[in-house]
C-alpha cells in the first residue's frame, strides 16, 4: 500500500501506479538522483533520460510521457530497478509506460520509432502459432515495415543463419492451439492492453 | 534427479546448440529434463510490453501445464528471457491478488487453473551450480580447458532484478566464473559481464543496439579472451549475429567466437562433438578451441587487475564478495 | 454500565482530561466524545478535553479543578507515561494532591499514532481511559523512595566524545572510569587529517585533550578494556571490565618503542591505518597514542604463531614484556554511565558497482584521511595506488551507502562536508589535478559550511548533481583508456555523462556499530532499526535514555560532526554533574511490601527474588521485604500462594480494577446476559 | 463497525521492553490492529494467572502477555517467570476449552516496535478465526468463583 496522506483525484502518476504491479507506490519517493538514467545502456539515445520522464509524470504531463521515446528505447536490463535508492520497479513502469502509450494510440507519432509494430508483430505470430523465433519474428517485421532492410537481412546476417540451420521461416505450433487462443481471448475481455 | 524442462522458442531452432549441449552435460551430471508438454512461448520482452492480462495468462499456460504434468516441483528454463517471464509472473500472481483473479478466469477459459507458488523456477545456471554444484562438476572433467581464456557473460535476466531473490550477485555474478574455472579455463575478469546485449534493440534502433555489443566485444578483445561463454540465446544471436555488422559499422575486426556455457561443460566432459552443437556458431569457435592445451598454465591470479597492486595494500575482500 | 454503578468507590471524585495534542491525538481520536464518554463514569465528577495538557495552561486546568472541584483522583488522556507522567505527577502535586493518586491513559503512542481506524482509535481510547479511572480510585497515596548517587561515573568509548565528558567530569572533581575497547583514545577523529570547514590539524587539537586525560588523577583510564556486565540501578551501578592482557607491564612500560622498532612482524593495520599502511606485531595505534605502551596483537605474533622470536622481550629495557599476561577483571561501583561508543563507517565493498576492492584506484574516504595525513603512509602525498603516480583527475562520490533503502535510508550528515574539504585538499596538494564531486543534494547546514561550499565553488571544482551508476575501468571511448571511468547522469542536463578520472574517492557513510544491539542490551536501553542508541526525547532529552542514570553522547547516538559530538559529550557530562551535586535522587515508590500477620512462611518469594531482597524471619515465621532491595518487580506479588505480597501501585485490586475498565464495552453484554439469567 | 468481527485482546506490556517497544511503534506511526487494549506491568514476571483469567471472564477474547527478551530482563529472570507459568498456565487453558491461539507470549525490546506491531496484527487475525470467546457467559455457573477472584 502507499503511505501518501493525499486524497487528491488520481493524476497521472497515480493511474501509472496503479497499472504497475510490485512496489510501483515507491515512485512516489522518486529522490530525481539520476541513478536510473546513469545506469542506463540506451539512455543516450532516449528523448528523456528516465529520471526526467519521473518528473514530466509528477508534473502530469501525460501527452509528452506517451509521446516519448524512452520506454520503447528500454533493453529490460534492469540495472536501474536494482540500483534505484528508492527501489522504484522502474522496467515494470516502463512497460506499463508502454502499454499506455499504445492505448492512447501515441506511439504512431514517434516515426522513428519502430518498437511498437516490431511487438505486435511478434504478438500476431505468438497469438498464431503458440510459438515464436527470433529470425522469423525479424524477418516478417522488415519485410512489413522495411523491405529494403529486409532483403539487406535477407542476404546478409540472414544468410548465414540459413546455412548454419538456425532459422526457420515457420514456426512449429504448438497442439492444443485452440486452447490457447481461448485463454488470450478471455485475458484480452478482462481489461486487454494497459 | 528430475527436473522440468522449459526450453522455450530459440532453443527449436536458432539456439539449438544450446539445447542439445544441457542434454548432453545433463546425462553424466545425472539429471534428468522432463519436457513441458505443448509448452508456448513465453512472449518474450514483447507480449507485456502491448497487452497486460494476456501477456501473464500467456505465461501462466506454461505454469498451469508443468504444475498439471508434475514431474518435477523445480522447472528450468535455459533462456533467460524465459526465465524471467515465468519467474516474475509466478512472483507478481502471488503477489497481486486482483491479478490472480483475472489470470484465473483467463486460464478456466482454458480448462487450465494454477495456484501461484507451486512452480519453482530456475535458471539453468541455477541448477548447475546450485543444485549440483560445483564437486560433482570437477568430477566429470576429463579434458581440462587448459589455457583458453575465456569471458564469462551473463547478460541481464538471470542475475537482475534480484528482487524477487537471487542465486548470485546482480550486480558482479560468479557462479558462472566458477562453473568454468572448475573446467580448467582462464576465466577473464570481465567488467561487462552484467551488462545488456542489446535485446531486441536490433530490431527498433540498430544503430544503439551495434554500439552495445561493440562495448562488450571491445572490452573482451581487450582483456584477450579468446571466446565468450554465454547463458541466453538472445545473448548469443546478438553478439555473434551481429559481429559483422558492428565491424562494419564501426570499422572493427572482431572475431570473438561466442559459445554456450554449456557447449564448454560438453568439451571438458570429453562428450561426443556432435552433441554439443559446435559449428553452429557464426563466428568459428575452432581457432580458439586449437588453443587448448593438455597441461594446465602456471598457477597465477585471473584477475590480472590484481598484479598493477604495488603500493599500497588493496582492501581485502570478503570471498563470497 | 449498571454495575459500575454498584463500584464500592463511587465516592471519589475524579478529574479526566482528553488531551488533543494538536492533532497528533485529536486527528484521528474524537476527543471530545471520548471526554463526554468519561463523563458518565459515576467517579467522574470533571471531564475536558483540552489542546495541550502539557502546556502551563493544560496543567493549570487540573491544579485549580483540584482546589475548586475537590478533586482525589486525576486521570490525564495523552501520551505515554514514558513522556509526561512526571509532568502531570508535578500538576496534580501542585494542585494538593499526592501525585501517585494520578494515572496516565496512552491514547497517543499506543492509540492514535497506531491506527488510521478513527472509530477503532476512539473505542480503544475510551476503553484507556475508562481503564485508567477505575484503576485510579484504587490508587493509595506514595511517598517516593530517596537513592543516593554514587559520585563515580563510568564513560564507555575514548573518542572526542567520550574525552570531552571525562574532562568535563573531571575538572569537576569527580571520579570517572573511562573504557575504551582499543589500545589507545582518540577514536576516529584522531585518524582523520583535518576538520571541515575550519581545515585546522584534527590531531593538533586532538592531542593535547588526549594527554589532559592521561594526566588527569581524576580519570581512571582502562584502554584495550570491554564492560562486561552492568548490575543495579540509577546511582547505584556495579560495573565489571574486562581489561584485555596488552601483554606489556604497564607500570613497567616507559614507552621508548623499541619493541616496536625491532619486532620483525608488519601487519597491515585495518584500524587506525584504514587498511592502507602496516604497523608491526607489537604496537601502538600512533606515537601521540594515550596511553604510550603498546598492545601486543596475539594473531600474527610470531612467537604466539610459531613458538619462536621473542625478540621484543629480549630488546625491552625494562623487561615489560610479559607473554603470560592474563585478562583481568575490574569491578567498581558508579552512580552514573555515559556511553560514547561512536559509529562504524559504511563498507563501500557493499556497493560492487563502484568498485572498491576490485579496482585499485577506488579509495574510501578514511583510507584517503590516512593517506593525505603527513604522518600516514605517503606521509601526505596524493597517490594512485602504486604508491607512486599522482592523479590528474579526481572523482568525489558523495552518499555511499546513504540515502539509500538497499544500504541506509538515512542522509549521514557529514559526507557532504568532509567530501568539500576533499575536494579543497586535492586543489592544494596537486594545483594542476580536476576534482568531480558527484552528489544528490549538497547538505551544507552548519556555521561556516555553506561559505565552505562557495569557496569550493570557486576554487575550481567541478560539482556534477547526479548520483553515480557505476564505476568501471572498461572504456568504450577514445581518452577513457587506463582510467576509471565514473559513469552517471548530470541530471541538470538530463544527459548520462561518463567521466574518465585517475582516482575515485567513496565518501562512504556514518553506520551505528556491528555489536550496537549487543552493547545496548547490555546496558539494558534501546536502539532505532538503524541501530543508533535511542534517547529520551528528541528535542528536549538527547542525551538522556529512558534508562535512569544512563547517557549517550556522539555519533552512538546518530551521524554528528565534531562540533555536534563534543557538545553532547559536554551536555552528558553536565547532567550527569547535575545528579551528583544532587547526591540522592527520589526512586518510584513501587516496592513489595509482605502482610506479616497473613504470611505463611512457605518461603517460597525468597528463593525468586532476583535481588534477595526477601529475608526470612525464623521466630515469627514470616517473610519480610528488604525495601532498599527491592526493586519493584512484583515477580513475589504474582508468586505468592495466599497473595499477602502487595506490590504498591501495582496491586491486584488495581490491576483488576483496570482490567474491568478497559473492558467496559465486552463487560456491558455479559453484564446484560447475566442479568438476563 | 465493520461487519467482521473485531476481538478484543488485552495486553500485558512490561514497563521495561513491551511496553516501550509499543511506544516506538506508535511514534514511528507503525499501523497495527487496534484492537490490543495494553495495561503496563513492571515485570512480566508481575503477570499473576489470575489477571489472564479475569481478562477472558471479563470478555477478552485474547491475551497477550510481553517481556524483555530472555537475558534481557530488567529485573534479572522475571520473563523466565512468567515464561514458565504461562507453559503451565497454557496447559490449564486448554483443558478448559480455551484455544492456544487466545493467549500468548511474547518476547519484544525496547527497540522492537516493529516486532510487537506484527505479533499483535497475527494474533488478532488468529483470534479473529478462532471467534468470540464469550467465556464470562460460559463461567456463570463459576459465579461464585469469580466472586472470590476479585476479592483477591
Amino acid at each position: 500500500m502507499t503511505d501518501t496522506l493525499t486524497s487528491r483525484p488520481p493524476t497521472l502518476i497515480d493511474k501509472i501506479i496503479a497499472e504497475t504491479p510490485g512496489k510501483a507506490s515507491n515512485l512516489y519517493a522518486c529522490l530525481q538522483c539520476g541513478t536510473c538514467s546513469g545506469s542506463c545502456p540506451s539512455g543516450p539515445d532516449m528523448d528523456h533520460s528516465p529520471r526526467t520522464i519521473f518528473a514530466m509524470i509528477d508534473s502530469g504531463l501525460e501527452d509528452q510521457v506517451l509521446m516519448s521515446n524512452t520506454p520503447w528505447y528500454c533493453v529490460s536490463c534492469y540495472y536501474c530497478m536494482v540500483r534505484c535508492p528508492q527501489e522504484i520497479p522502474i522496467t515494470d513502469i516502463m512497460y506499463t509506460l508502454k502499454r499506455m502509450a499504445i492505448e492512447a494510440g501515441y506511439f504512431r507519432e514517434v516515426d522513428q520509432d519502430k518498437a511498437p509494430e516490431f511487438s505486435e508483430t511478434f504478438m500476431d505470430l505468438v497469438e498464431n502459432n503458440g510459438r515464436s523465433f527470433e529470425l522469423g519474428v525479424v524477418m516478417r517485421h522488415h519485410l512489413r515495415y522495411h523491405p529494403l532492410s529486409a532483403v539487406k537481412l535477407a542476404t546478409g546476417m540472414g544468410l548465414k543463419m540459413i546455412t548454419k540451420g538456425r532459422m526457420d521461416f515457420t514456426p512449429t505450433k504448438i497442439k492444443n492451439l485452440p486452447q490457447l487462443k481461448a485463454i488470450l481471448k478471455k485475458a484480452k475481455e478482462l481489461g486487454g492492453a494497459a | 534427479m528430475k527436473y522440468g524442462y522449459y526450453p522455450g522458442c530459440s532453443m527449436e531452432k536458432n539456439a539449438r546448440s544450446y539445447h542439445t549441449s544441457t542434454m548432453a552435460v545433463a546425462k553424466p551430471l545425472g539429471i534428468e529434463f522432463i519436457e513441458v508438454d505443448d509448452w508456448n512461448c513465453c512472449g518474450a520482452t514483447e507480449y507485456i510490453a502491448i497487452n497486460k492480462i494476456p501477456a501473464y495468462a500467456l505465461v501462466s499456460r506454461n505454469l498451469a501445464l508443468a504444475a498439471d504434468q508434475n514431474d518435477s516441483e523445480n522447472l528450468v528454463a535455459p533462456c533467460s528471457a524465459c526465465f524471467l517471464n515465468l519467474k516474475k509472473v509466478d512472483h507478481y500472481l502471488q503477489e497481486n491478488t486482483e491479478l490472480k483473479e483475472k489470470v484465473d478466469i483467463a486460464l478456466d477459459a482454458g480448462g487450465l487453473s494454477y495456484e501461484p507458488g507451486t512452480i519453482n523456477v530456475q535458471h539453468l545456471l541455477e541448477t548447475l551450480s546450485v543444485d549440483i554444484g560445483l564437486d560433482a562438476i570437477k568430477a566429470q572433467v576429463k579434458k581440462p580447458l587448459y589455457n583458453l581464456r575465456v569471458a564469462p557473460y551473463y547478460g541481464c535476466l538471470v542475475p537482475r532484478p534480484a528482487t524477487m531473490g537471487s542465486f548470485d550477485d546482480p550486480e558482479h555474478p560468479t557462479s558462472m566464473d566458477k562453473i568454468l574455472e572448475v573446467l580448467g579455463a582462464t576465466v577473464i575478469d570481465y567488467p561487462l559481464k552484467a551488462q545488456c546485449c542489446g535485446g531486441h534493440m536490433t530490431q527498433i534502433s540498430e544503430n544503439t543496439a551495434l554500439e552495445l555489443i561493440r562495448r562488450l566485444l571491445k572490452n573482451a578483445q581487450d582483456s584477450e579472451a579468446d571466446m565468450i561463454a554465454t547463458l541466453c540465446p538472445m545473448c548469443q544471436l546478438n553478439l555473434d549475429a551481429y559481429q559483422d555488422a558492428v565491424n562494419a559499422h564501426f570499422g572493427t575486426k572482431f572475431k570473438i567466437p561466442i559459445v554456450y556455457f554449456t557447449q564448454l561443460m560438453g568439451l571438458a566432459f570429453d562428450l561426443p562433438e556432435n552433441e554439443l552443437g559446435f559449428g553452429k556458431e557464426i563466428v568459428s569457435a575452432k581457432p580458439a578451441l586449437a588453443k587448448i592445451t593438455e597441461q594446465a598454465p602456471k598457477p597465477k591470479r585471473t584477475r590480472e587487475r590484481g598484479k598493477k597492486n604495488v603500493g599500497l595494500p588493496m582492501p581485502i575482500m570478503a570471498e563470497e564478495g | 454500565m449498571t454495575d459500575m454503578k454498584k463500584s464500592p468507590t463511587e465516592q471519589e471524585r475524579v478529574g479526566v482530561y482528553v488531551c488533543h495534542c494538536g492533532s497528533n491525538i485529536a486527528g484521528t481520536i474524537d476527543v471530545d466524545e471520548v471526554a463526554k464518554f468519561a463523563e458518565k463514569n459515576p467517579n467522574v465528577v470533571v471531564s475536558r478535553n483540552y489542546e495541550f495538557m502539557c502546556s502551563s495552561t493544560g496543567q493549570e486546568l487540573i491544579e485549580n479543578d483540584i482546589k475548586e472541584q475537590g478533586l482525589s483522583r486525576i486521570v490525564v488522556a495523552s501520551c505515554s507515561p514514558h513522556m509526561h507522567e512526571k509532568t502531570f505527577r508535578e500538576a496534580t502535586e501542585r494542585g494538593g494532591l499526592n501525585p501517585f493518586l494520578y494515572e496516565m491513559a496512552n491514547i497517543r503512542e499506543h492509540g492514535s499514532w497506531a491506527t488510521n481506524d478513527k472509530e477503532a482509535a476512539t473505542i480503544k481510547a475510551k476503553a484507556l481511559v475508562n481503564g485508567a479511572i477505575e484503576r485510579v480510585v484504587h490508587h493509595a497515596p506514595l511517598e517516593k523512595i530517596p537513592v543516593s548517587i554514587n559520585p563515580n561515573t563510568l564513560i564507555v568509548g575514548g573518542g572526542i566524545a567520550g574525552i570531552t565528558a571525562a574532562l568535563e567530569l573531571a575538572e569537576a572533581g569527580h571520579h570517572v572510569y573511562l573504557v575504551e575497547r582499543d589500545g589507545t583514545i582518540g577514536g576516529h577523529m584522531a585518524q582523520i587529517d583535518k576538520t571541515f570547514p575550519t581545515l585546522d590539524c584534527s590531531a593538533c587539537i586532538l592531542t593535547p585533550k588526549m594527554v589532559d586525560v592521561g594526566q588527569n588523577d581524576n580519570i581512571t583510564l582502562l584502554t584495550y578494556s570491554e564492560v562486561e556486565s552492568v548490575e543495579g540501578y540509577i546511582g547505584n551501578f556495579n560495573i565489571t571490565v574486562r581489561k584485555k592482557a596488552r601483554c606489556v607491564i604497564e607500570d613497567l612500560c616507559t614507552s621508548c618503542g623499541d619493541c616496536e622498532e625491532k619486532c620483525p612482524q608488519k601487519v597491515v593495520d585495518n584500524d587506525y591505518g584504514a587498511g592502507i599502511s602496516t604497523r608491526k606485531a607489537i604496537y601502538r595505534s600512533f606515537p601521540q597514542a594515550v596511553p604510550g605502551y603498546p598492545v601486543l596483537d596475539k594473531e600474527n605474533c610470531t612467537y604466539f604463531q610459531t613458538g619462536k622470536c621473542k625478540i621484543c622481550e629480549q630488546v625491552c629495557p625494562t623487561h615489560a614484556i610479559d607473554y603470560e599476561q592474563k585478562d583481568e577483571m575490574l569491578n567498581f561501583d558508579v552512580g552514573n554511565i555515559i556511553l560514547a561508543t561512536g559509529y562504524d563507517l559504511f563498507d563501500a565493498r557493499k556497493i560492487p558497482q563502484y568498485g572498491y576492492g576490485r579496482l585499485p584506484n577506488v579509495f574510501s574516504s578514511m583510507e584517503f584521511e590516512r593517506m593525505v595525513n603527513a604522518s600516514g603512509p605517503t606521509s601526505g602525498h596524493i597517490v594512485l595506488r602504486d604508491g607512486v603516480t599522482h592523479p590528474k583527475s579526481v572523482a568525489i562520490v558523495h552518499c555511499v551507502g546513504s540515502r539509500d533503502q538497499n544500504y541506509n535510508e538515512y542522509c549521514s550528515k557529514v559526507c557532504c562536508m568532509y567530501s568539500l574539504k576533499f575536494a579543497h585538499l586535492v586543489h592544494e596538494h596537486l594545483p594542476g589535478a580536476e576534482v568531480y564531486n558527484f552528489y544528490i543534494d549538497m547538505r551544507t547546514p552548519g556555521k561556516g559550511y555553506e561559505e565552505f561550499y562557495h569557496r569550493l565553488l570557486k576554487e575550481g571544482t567541478h560539482f556534477v548533481r547526479g548520483r553515480v551508476a557505476e564505476i568501471t575501468d572498461a572504456d568504450r571511448n577514445p581518452g577513457e583508456e587506463n582510467k576509471l571511468i565514473v559513469q552517471a547522469e548530470n541530471t541538470l542536463l538530463g544527459q548520462q555523462q561518463r567521466t574518465p578520472v585517475d582516482m575515485v574517492i567513496l565518501s562512504a557513510g556514518i553506520q551505528a556499530r556491528h555489536d550496537a544491539e549487543e552493547v545496548s542490551k547490555l546496558f539494558k536501553m534501546g536502539c532505532d532499526y538503524d541501530g543508533f542508541f535511542n534517547e529520551r526525547h528528541p528535542k528536549l532529552a538527547p542525551v538522556a535514555t529512558m534508562t535512569d542514570g544512563i547517557f549517550i553522547a556522539g555519533a552512538c547516538q546518530g551521524p554528528k560532526d565534531i562540533p555536534d559530538t563534543v557538545a553532547q559529550g559536554g551536555a552528558a557530562a553536565s547532567q550527569v554533574a547535575k545528579l551528583i551535586s544532587q547526591g540522592t535522587v527520589m526512586m518510584e515508590p513501587v516496592r513489595a511490601s509482605i502482610r506479616e500477620d497473613e504470611c505463611s512462611g512457605c518461603r517460597i518469594c525468597n528463593t525468586l527474588c532476583p535481588y534477595n531482597a526477601i529475608e526470612y524471619d525464623e521466630e515469627k515465621d514470616v517473610s519480610r521485604v528488604i525495601t532498599a532491595l527491592c526493586q519493584g518487580c512484583g515477580t513475589c506479588v504474582a508468586a505468592c500462594p495466599s497473595s499477602v505480597i502487595d506490590g504498591a501501585h501495582f496491586t491486584n485490586t488495581q490491576v483488576f480494577a483496570e482490567l474491568k475498565g478497559i473492558l467496559w464495552d465486552v463487560q456491558e453484554e455479559i453484564t446484560a446476559k447475566q442479568e438476563a439469567i | 463497525m465493520s461487519e467482521q468481527f473485531e476481538p478484543v485482546i488485552v495486553g500485558f506490556l512490561c514497563n521495561w521492553c513491551s511496553y516501550r517497544a509499543a511506544d516506538l511503534a506508535g511514534t514511528a506511526r507503525i499501523k497495527y490492529a487496534p484492537n490490543l487494549r495494553p495495561i503496563r506491568v513492571m515485570c512480566s514476571g508481575r503477570v499473576d494467572p489470575q489477571f489472564v483469567l479475569q481478562a477472558f471472564r471479563s470478555g477478552a477474547d485474547g491475551v497477550l502477555i510481553a517481556g524483555c527478551h530472555p537475558g534481557e530482563c530488567h529485573y534479572v529472570n522475571g520473563n523466565i517467570k512468567a515464561l514458565r507459568r504461562f507453559a503451565l498456565l497454557r496447559k490449564t487453558l486448554e483443558q478448559w476449552g480455551i484455544e492456544q491461539e487466545r493467549v500468548q507470549l511474547l518476547w519484544a525490546s525496547a527497540s522492537e516496535g516493529t516486532i510487537l506491531a506484527a505479533a499483535v496484527d497475527r494474533m488478532t487475525e488468529e483470534v479473529r478465526t478462532l471467534g468470540p470467546l464469550r467465556w464470562g457467559e460460559k463461567v456463570l455457573i463459576d459465579e461464585a468463583v469469580l466472586a472470590v477472584g476479585e476479592e483477591v
